[in-house]
């Protein structure tokens, strides 16, 4: 009796997880797959070396971060385009740390530019959720304003890769049984995201709170709470690829991650986090910044010229999105044939 | 002195040296090459007793600096002092501020001659071609595949040093092929992606050029813990200071600059030179520039700061820029 | 003159609130206030700033800006975004100075690009309303899209060769005055869009699109039709100023107008515009630019740095909306114990 | 805790409101309302469009904060000030409007908030799922739990909004006019529930506009008028008349005057409509001055087929024709254009841009009619929408009053006036009369009825089969999504259109 009931209900999840809300994520990952093997195919060196193998990891861990974090936000119906002046702040803040107080623990700095991201993010938070604004506007004005905070703060001087400890650099490019050390912190917080986001009462009245915020307040759930915690999420995450960044690039300027906020946001709805809330997973989310970054190293490997790249980046992301949206329109005709057929 | 109520005071009218006030506009701020000129400028105006600022976008555009431009004319400074985004974009802003009575001397990166007063260049074309080819091929052996990584794509001096670059290394050097100019439009991230896709697209790549501060320390970055360390060249224009670690660990073996302190300072006395009335900027005009000696002004108003310095482990703890 | 009971009987006046009230109670009126309070404190204070020249290089600053604001408050008015603006600004300039270096007459270069510029506003439309996709993923694609392409047509060069007539054309001043004549041109996209905005029905559809676009589809607007329409005047517009921005710096690069879509939209906020759609006024978007931009001028000539007009822009914009956030929630603390109070007595 | 007798009914209150005052700026919603719920009791709330109820109810699920008066629960003073502390206090609601979460499940709609959990806090699916199935299965619905709740129906919506409030398990459950949506059998079922809910002693709370109902089902009554308590009843004890004189405050003479018309000439013809999904081979006619009714069940796909015949949604084939001009596939303004009208069943989102104005939402479907030269004006916009307005008789405080500011039955009124005022030929009015009360249901009713005297032809989608029987001059019946029967006025009884709308007979009918 129980193992009849096991064995449907595992079926069912299945043919859910096909024929449902997974069909984006599996799409997406696909078009990863094929990027990578053009990219192979062009140059083996692309995935066959050292380099190679290590970079394709390496280089989207930050952005897969602040994906992540934006993820959250997007699905509460909100937006934070602030997120690359955080990383940019975060990042300096890092090699400010070091470059100050020299001999100041590694653990400390970490620690530090993190608790300062979510400051950041709690700044917004506090701003929307108390204030009951929308989300761009303040978050538009915190992009401005963080970015000449930091402009102000640096100046015209920058961190080198000589003010940061030797070790500190070392972890930005760390690797553990071949796979970089950022990347494999990327993915644990990947997992534990998606395991909340899935499980958590709170992580589910994310996405009620996204899907209508009217209702959630009909409901009684803590809107407030959730939607600032939703921003010092992105904020966390957000100051934590600022010290990624600064590990892997050794040299901060207070231009640094000019621009994240479009790839994020970017990235999230190529993974099919709707950007009208309620809606995807941070799995989507992840997959769209592995493929966003991809694509920008692909490129010049497949051979596209230098000048031209950036059109073609454009031209992918809106296939991608053009292709998200026949998939799932496909799957609605075909669940009214059933319909029909019923 | 009261230099900022009225614009109107025409052009070649002279200041006198004691109300002397002098605009700095680098491409854009936070860039440690034109830390380096603001520190050789302030320390010129300083001792002409000139009122001194530095202004600038912090990305750098030409619309940018066309604001900077029109607040000095406003202002009424006496003099600017600016290294163009794009030779053509602020001309007209220029020559608006010229009316206005503001001298314009271009350092480091020109505009079109006839929308400032004087030029003053950090080195000859040729000059900077030569030891760039001449570096990168003792590093390779003379002969192998070499890879340009420039700042952006529109930057001039970097464009005429690439093709003269090209043009004497296929003259010299004729086993050394240039495959590929890509730009990381002097943003360190980019540069340092874009080092990422050389070494990976191109597998025989012997060595690579990069004419510019951010891009060759950015190169320097990732090629220092890559595989491609020591099997890849790396040389071009950087600082010191930034540079000093790569040549420490052996990353890279030398690299060339002139001192872009030296600039600032020269352009800061051919600004007041002209400001004051004291040159008029046609060629064969004098001036002297303090410390650094007498200067003479040669075809198309452009002044000749020397050649450039190359920059070794034997060296390198010397300078500190 | 109302009282507690007419809830309960017919529709009795036109307006809940007396003319001054809805005029001067308003979002836009603090901000032409705030504008005209800068602008005398700044003639006051600032030095250079009080004087003609001051005026001409506001208005050319700002003149892209206030172009394409006058469509982004269309589109923003739908409930969309387009953020390509500023690419497809660049894209159109490159598509003029490819042509005319190419040999063709200016006149049928700028021709040329503000027909690119229709029909990328339609590329964006099509995918939102045909398609069906979200503007904000859609225009992130199309600013990628639309600037690369402008990059890669002119690679590492940059044109500086226009007509004199035309160059000087953008710069040049209304006779006697120092007010540029590229404000002729702006009225007159002015009039049009405010008639178009406030006084026709098909303004009214954009409101309504805006508010919610089930009902406005059930009261016979054709829905996909007006958000076509507003994102091609957004192309349009926004290539228009990609021309002038050409002609003003008289150079066509790859990189030009980058970024300006983000001053676009604060701008758009700042002068009310609703990111969820449906409310919105032309004028407080107007005075909304022109106070970013005296704002910037008279910090530039002292001396400020750009962080300062940065941090000055962003905080505007977060106080603009937690102000009047902050302002209606003690109104109805204020007005709401009233009644209640009143009602509470005469009924015990 | 006060604890008290639990099996004598109308013992100690399990609710008591005293003179609560509620008001939203100048609006007075609430002057001054009482109300004492007893458990073990069934108790009906009843009283015009705009009177109050909702606001009442608000309150008690602490959504609302009084401004006076006071609330007991359990004989204990309480103030809500979230919804959380109601439902956590026992009290269960459902609102006036469906209020689910679109992009998620309908077991994940039911349980927000307060799913069950297991370790580390982790959500058991398993649990929701079969209490969900429970549930479903004593209301007798046949959804899939794991379907999202996207694009159901109203009627739909209200099961769940229901199936919600029972699983609650609350000692106090209110239900904010749950059947307005909902046709002969869903209610019965509800009433089931509801009866047997009574009898494990809870308090149930129950507001309706019909009357059939609150008789039907409630043991108490208690009307409302302007925002005020006026008279509580036991339910043997009073009548309609005096109930409905109460609320209104006059007498209501007649609740469908029906008047005979002469029948015109064909304005529509809508020939093998069909749409895969939805609806298939829909056929019928409309003449000038007839009422044809079109009956079924909830989901039998009524509104969508009058959707795609105003051409809010396109068919795959078939044809619309007015008369004689074939009217485009998914052009509303075609339709609009050749006089049809569409009053929508979901006014709050398809009827009304209710963040918009009165005088703006009546004047909508007319805005390029009135425009002057293609110019719009507010003033112009007024000027067309105050008679109709007028007419309706909705109450408002000022044209440019936002609409969703109005009671539930003035919102409605609003909609009829947008789309009288375009001057239809055919009018197609999709429940038209849910959620409004009897006084301004007789006039609407005396409306269509006047409407079609002119000469119009009106198609009347209703769940109410009175509404149908006392209205129609022929009634078309659907079930899932096919015409089922055609029958005259002469032979529409109320159980041969419940056998028609519950089978599906042989495709000669
Ligand atoms: N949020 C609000 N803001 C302003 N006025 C409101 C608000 N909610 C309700 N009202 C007003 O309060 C009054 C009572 O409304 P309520 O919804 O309680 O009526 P109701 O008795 O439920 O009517 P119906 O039977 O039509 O649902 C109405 O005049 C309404 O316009
Ligand atoms: N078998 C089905 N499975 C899932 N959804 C269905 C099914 N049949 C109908 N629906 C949905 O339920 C709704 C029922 O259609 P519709 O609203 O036209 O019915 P109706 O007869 O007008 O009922 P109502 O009284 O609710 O208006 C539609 O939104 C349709 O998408
Ligand atoms: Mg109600
Ligand atoms: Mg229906």
């Amino acid at each position: 009796m129980t193992t009849t009931i096991d064995i449907s209900a595992g079926t069912n999840r299945v043919r859910a997880f096909l024929s449902g809300g997974r069909m984006r994520e599996l799409g997406i990952l696909l078009a990863l797959g094929l990027v990578i093997l053009a990219a192979t195919l062009t140059n083996p060196k692309f995935l066959f070396s050292g380099d190679g193998w290590r970079d394709l990891l390496l280089t989207p861990a930050p952005l897969l971060l602040v994906t992540i974090g934006q993820a959250f936000v997007i699905i509460t119906r909100n937006v934070d385009i602030s997120v690359g002046s955080i990383v940019g702040l975060t990042a300096y803040m890092t090699g400010w740390l070091f470059a100050t107080f020299p001999g100041i623990p590694i653990p400390l700095v970490v620690l530090a530019s993190v608790l300062f991201g979510a400051f950041l993010g709690l700044v917004n938070g506090a701003l929307v959720a108390f204030a009951k604004v929308p989300a761009m506007v303040i978050t538009l004005g915190t992009l401005y304003a963080f970015r000449g905070i930091n402009v102000l703060w640096t100046g015209s001087d920058r961190i080198n890769p000589s003010d940061m400890p030797k070790p500190f650099l070392a972890f930005g490019t760390a690797q553990f049984l071949t796979i970089p050390v950022l990347t494999i912190v990327a993915v644990a917080v990947l997992v534990v995201a998606a395991w909340y986001l899935a499980n958590m009462r709170s992580g589910r009245e994310l996405y009620a709170i996204g899907s209508d915020p009217q209702a959630a307040n009909l409901y009684g759930l803590k809107t407030t709470r959730r939607v600032l915690t939703a921003f010092i999420v992105s904020g966390t995450l957000s100051g934590l690829a600022g010290v990624f960044y600064a590990a892997r690039y050794g040299t901060v300027d207070s231009q640094a991650a000019m621009g994240w906020e479009f790839n994020a946001i970017g990235a999230a709805v190529i993974g099919g986090v709707a950007i009208v809330g309620g809606v995807g997973t941070v799995w989507g989310a992840a997959i769209g910044a592995f493929l966003l970054m991809t694509i920008n190293r692909a490129l010049p490997i497949v051979g596209i010229p230098d000048f031209w790249q950036q059109a073609v980046v454009g031209v992918l992301i809106i296939g991608a999105i053009v292709l998200d949206r026949v998939l799932a329109l496909r799957q609605k005709r075909r669940l009214i044939e059933t319909r029909d057929n019923a | 002195a009261d230099t900022s109520t009225s614009g109107g005071s025409g052009s070649g009218e002279a200041a006198s040296s004691d109300d002397l006030s002098i605009t700095l506009l680098p491409k854009n701020l936070g860039n440690p090459y034109f830390d380096a000129s603001e520190i050789g400028a302030s320390a010129a105006a300083e001792a002409l007793g000139a009122e001194f600022e530095q202004v600038g976008p912090t990305e750098a555009t030409p619309d940018g600096q066309v604001s900077y431009i029109n607040t000095a004319a406003q202002q009424g400074r006496s003099a600017l002092v600016v290294s163009a985004n794009d030779p053509n974009a602020i001309c007209d802003a220029l020559n608006e501020a010229r009316d206005n009575g503001v001298t314009v001397v271009t350092f480091d990166s020109d505009t079109n001659p006839d929308c400032r007063d004087l030029f003053i260049n950090q080195a000859d074309t040729a000059g900077i071609a030569k030891v760039q080819g001449d570096l990168i091929a003792e590093q390779i052996g003379e002969e192998g595949e070499v890879a340009i990584l420039s700042a952006s794509a529109n930057a001039t001096n970097q464009n005429t040093w690439n093709e003269a670059f090209i043009e004497y290394v296929n003259e010299t050097y004729p086993d050394i092929e240039i495959i590929d100019t890509v730009y990381g439009d002097d943003e360190d991230q980019k540069s340092f992606d874009q080092t990422a896709a050389l070494l990976q697209s191109n597998p025989d790549l012997a060595g690579i050029v990069s004419p510019t501060t951010v891009g060759i320390a950015a190169a320097a970055r990732y090629l220092s813990d890559s595989d491609a360390k020591g099997e890849v060249a790396l040389t071009g224009l950087g600082t010191p200071n930034q540079m000093r670690e790569f040549i420490e660990d052996g990353t890279v073996e030398a690299f060339a600059l002139w001192n872009p302190e030296d600039l600032g300072t020269l352009a800061t006395y051919a600004a007041a030179a002209v400001a004051t009335g004291e040159i008029e900027g046609a060629e064969g005009d004098t001036f002297s520039a303090g410390d650094l000696g007498e200067f003479t002004v040669g075809a198309d108003g452009v002044v000749l700061l020397g050649d450039p310095f190359v920059f070794d482990a034997d060296n390198i703890d010397e300078f500190q820029f | 003159m109302t009282t507690a009971t007419q809830t309960t009987s017919i529709v009795q006046f036109d307006y809940a609130r007396p003319l001054w009230r809805r005029v001067l109670a308003t979002r836009e009126f603090a901000i032409i206030g705030l504008l005209v309070l800068v602008l005398v404190v700044a003639s006051l204070t600032v030095q250079g700033f009080a004087q003609p020249l001051t005026y001409n290089y506001l208005l050319l600053d700002v003149a892209p800006i206030l172009f394409i604001a006058l469509p982004m408050t269309l589109v923003m008015t739908t409930g969309e975004i387009d953020l390509s603006v500023g690419s497809m600004a660049g894209l159109a300039s490159v598509t003029t100075g490819v042509l005319v270096q190419s040999g063709a007459p200016f006149e049928i270069a700028a021709l040329v690009a503000l027909a690119v510029g229709v029909v990328g506003g339609a590329v964006n439309g099509y995918l939102v309303t045909v398609v069906g996709l979200p503007s904000l993923a859609v225009t992130i694609g199309t600013l990628a899209l639309f600037r690369g392409i402008a990059v890669g047509m002119l690679g590492t060069t940059a044109v500086t060769e226009f007509p004199e007539f035309w160059t000087a054309l953008a710069k040049a001043k209304l006779a006697g005055t120092s007010i540029p004549w590229v404000v002729i041109p702006f009225l007159v996209l002015l009039v049009i869009f405010v008639a178009l905005y406030h006084f026709t029905p098909f303004g009214r559809g954009i409101f309504a699109v805006g508010l919610s676009s089930d009902a406005a589809k059930f009261s016979g607007v054709n829905v996909e039709r007006t958000k076509f329409i507003v994102f091609v005047l957004a192309g349009f517009v926004a290539a228009l100023a990609g021309v002038y921005y050409t002609l003003r710096y008289s150079s066509a690069r790859g990189d030009n107008a980058t970024g300006l879509e983000l001053q676009v939209i604060a701008a758009v906020v700042l002068g009310g515009v609703s990111v969820f759609g449906g409310r919105g006024k032309i004028h407080g978007v107007i005075a909304a630019v022109l106070l970013i931009g005296v704002l910037s001028s008279a910090l530039r000539l002292e001396g400020i740095s750009s962080a300062i007009i940065n941090i000055i822009t962003g905080g505007l914009l977060i106080i603009s909306v937690v102000g009047a956030s902050v302002f209606a929630w003690a109104k109805t603390r204020r007005s709401s114990p009233t009644p209640a109070r009143a009602a509470a007595a005469s009924s015990s | 805790m006060v604890t008290e007798d639990p099996a004598r009914p109308g013992g100690a209150p399990a609710l008591e409101l005293d003179r609560v005052v509620k008001s939203f700026g100048p609006v007075v919603a609430l002057r001054s309302g009482s109300l004492t719920l007893h458990p073990h009791s069934i108790h009906a709330l009843i009283g015009e469009n705009g009177a109050g109820k909702s606001t009442l109810v608000k309150i008690m699920a602490g959504l609302y904060r009084r401004d006076a008066g006071d609330f007991r629960f359990r004989g204990e003073s309480v103030d809500f000030s979230s919804t959380a502390q109601s439902k956590d206090a026992g009290i269960a609601v459902i609102y006036q409007e469906p209020t689910l979460f679109p992009d998620l499940s309908i077991t994940e709609n039911i349980f927000m908030g307060r799913q069950p959990t297991g370790r580390f806090g982790r959500i058991d699916r398993q649990a929701m799922r079969a209490e969900v199935e429970q549930i479903f299965a004593r209301l007798g619905v046949r959804l899939d739990p794991d379907r999202i709740t996207e694009g159901l129906s109203i009627a739909d919506q209200q099961i769940i909004e229901i199936a919600k409030a029972i699983s609650l398990d609350a000692s106090v459950l209110i239900m904010d006019e749950p059947t307005a949506a909902l046709s002969g059998v869903e209610v019965e079922r509800l009433f089931a529930v509801a009866r047997s809910l009574r009898d494990e002693d809870r308090a149930i709370m129950f507001i309706s506009h019909r009357f059939d109902e609150v008789f039907a089902l409630c043991d108490t009554v208690t009307v409302m008028r302007d925002g005020a308590y006026i008279s509580t009843h036991p339910i043997e004890e009073t009548s309609v008349d005096e109930l409905v004189r109460q609320m209104v405050g006059r007498d209501v003479t007649e609740l469908f005057p029906k008047k005979e018309t002469t029948v015109g000439e064909e304005l529509l013809a809508v020939e093998g409509l069909t749409s895969p999904g939805s609806f298939h081979d829909i056929s019928f006619r409309v003449r000038a001055g007839e009422i044809v009714a079109l009956a079924g069940l909830v989901g039998a796909g009524r509104s969508e087929v009058v959707r795609a015949v105003f051409g809010v949604d396109a068919y795959a084939s078939g044809s619309v024709t007015m008369s004689g001009t074939r009217i485009p596939s998914g052009k509303p303004t075609a339709a609009m254009a050749a006089g049809l009208a569409l009053v929508p069943e979901d006014r709050r989102k398809q009827g009304l841009v209710i963040d918009s104005t009165v005088g703006s939402n009546t004047a909508m479907a007319m805005w390029r009619k009135i425009a002057a030269f293609g110019f719009l004006t507010t003033g112009i916009e007024h000027r067309a929408a105050r008679p109709w307005d007028a007419k309706l008789e909705v109450k408002s405080h000022a044209l440019d009053t936002v609409v969703g500011t109005l009671s539930g039955g003035n919102q409605q009124k609003v909609v009829l006036a947008k789309w009288l005022a375009t001057n239809p030929r055919v009018l197609i009015v999709d429940e038209p009369t849910r959620g409004i009360d009897v006084g301004t249901k007789a006039a609407v009713h005396a409306l269509l009825s006047e409407l079609a005297d002119q000469g119009l032809g009106i198609i009347m989608i209703s769940s109410e089969l009175p509404e149908v029987l006392g209205m129609a001059d022929r009634v078309l019946v659907m079930h899932e999504g096919r015409i089922t029967a055609e029958l005259d006025r002469a032979e529409a009884t109320s159980e041969n259109i419940m056998h028609a709308a519950t089978h599906a007979t042989e495709p000669s009918a």
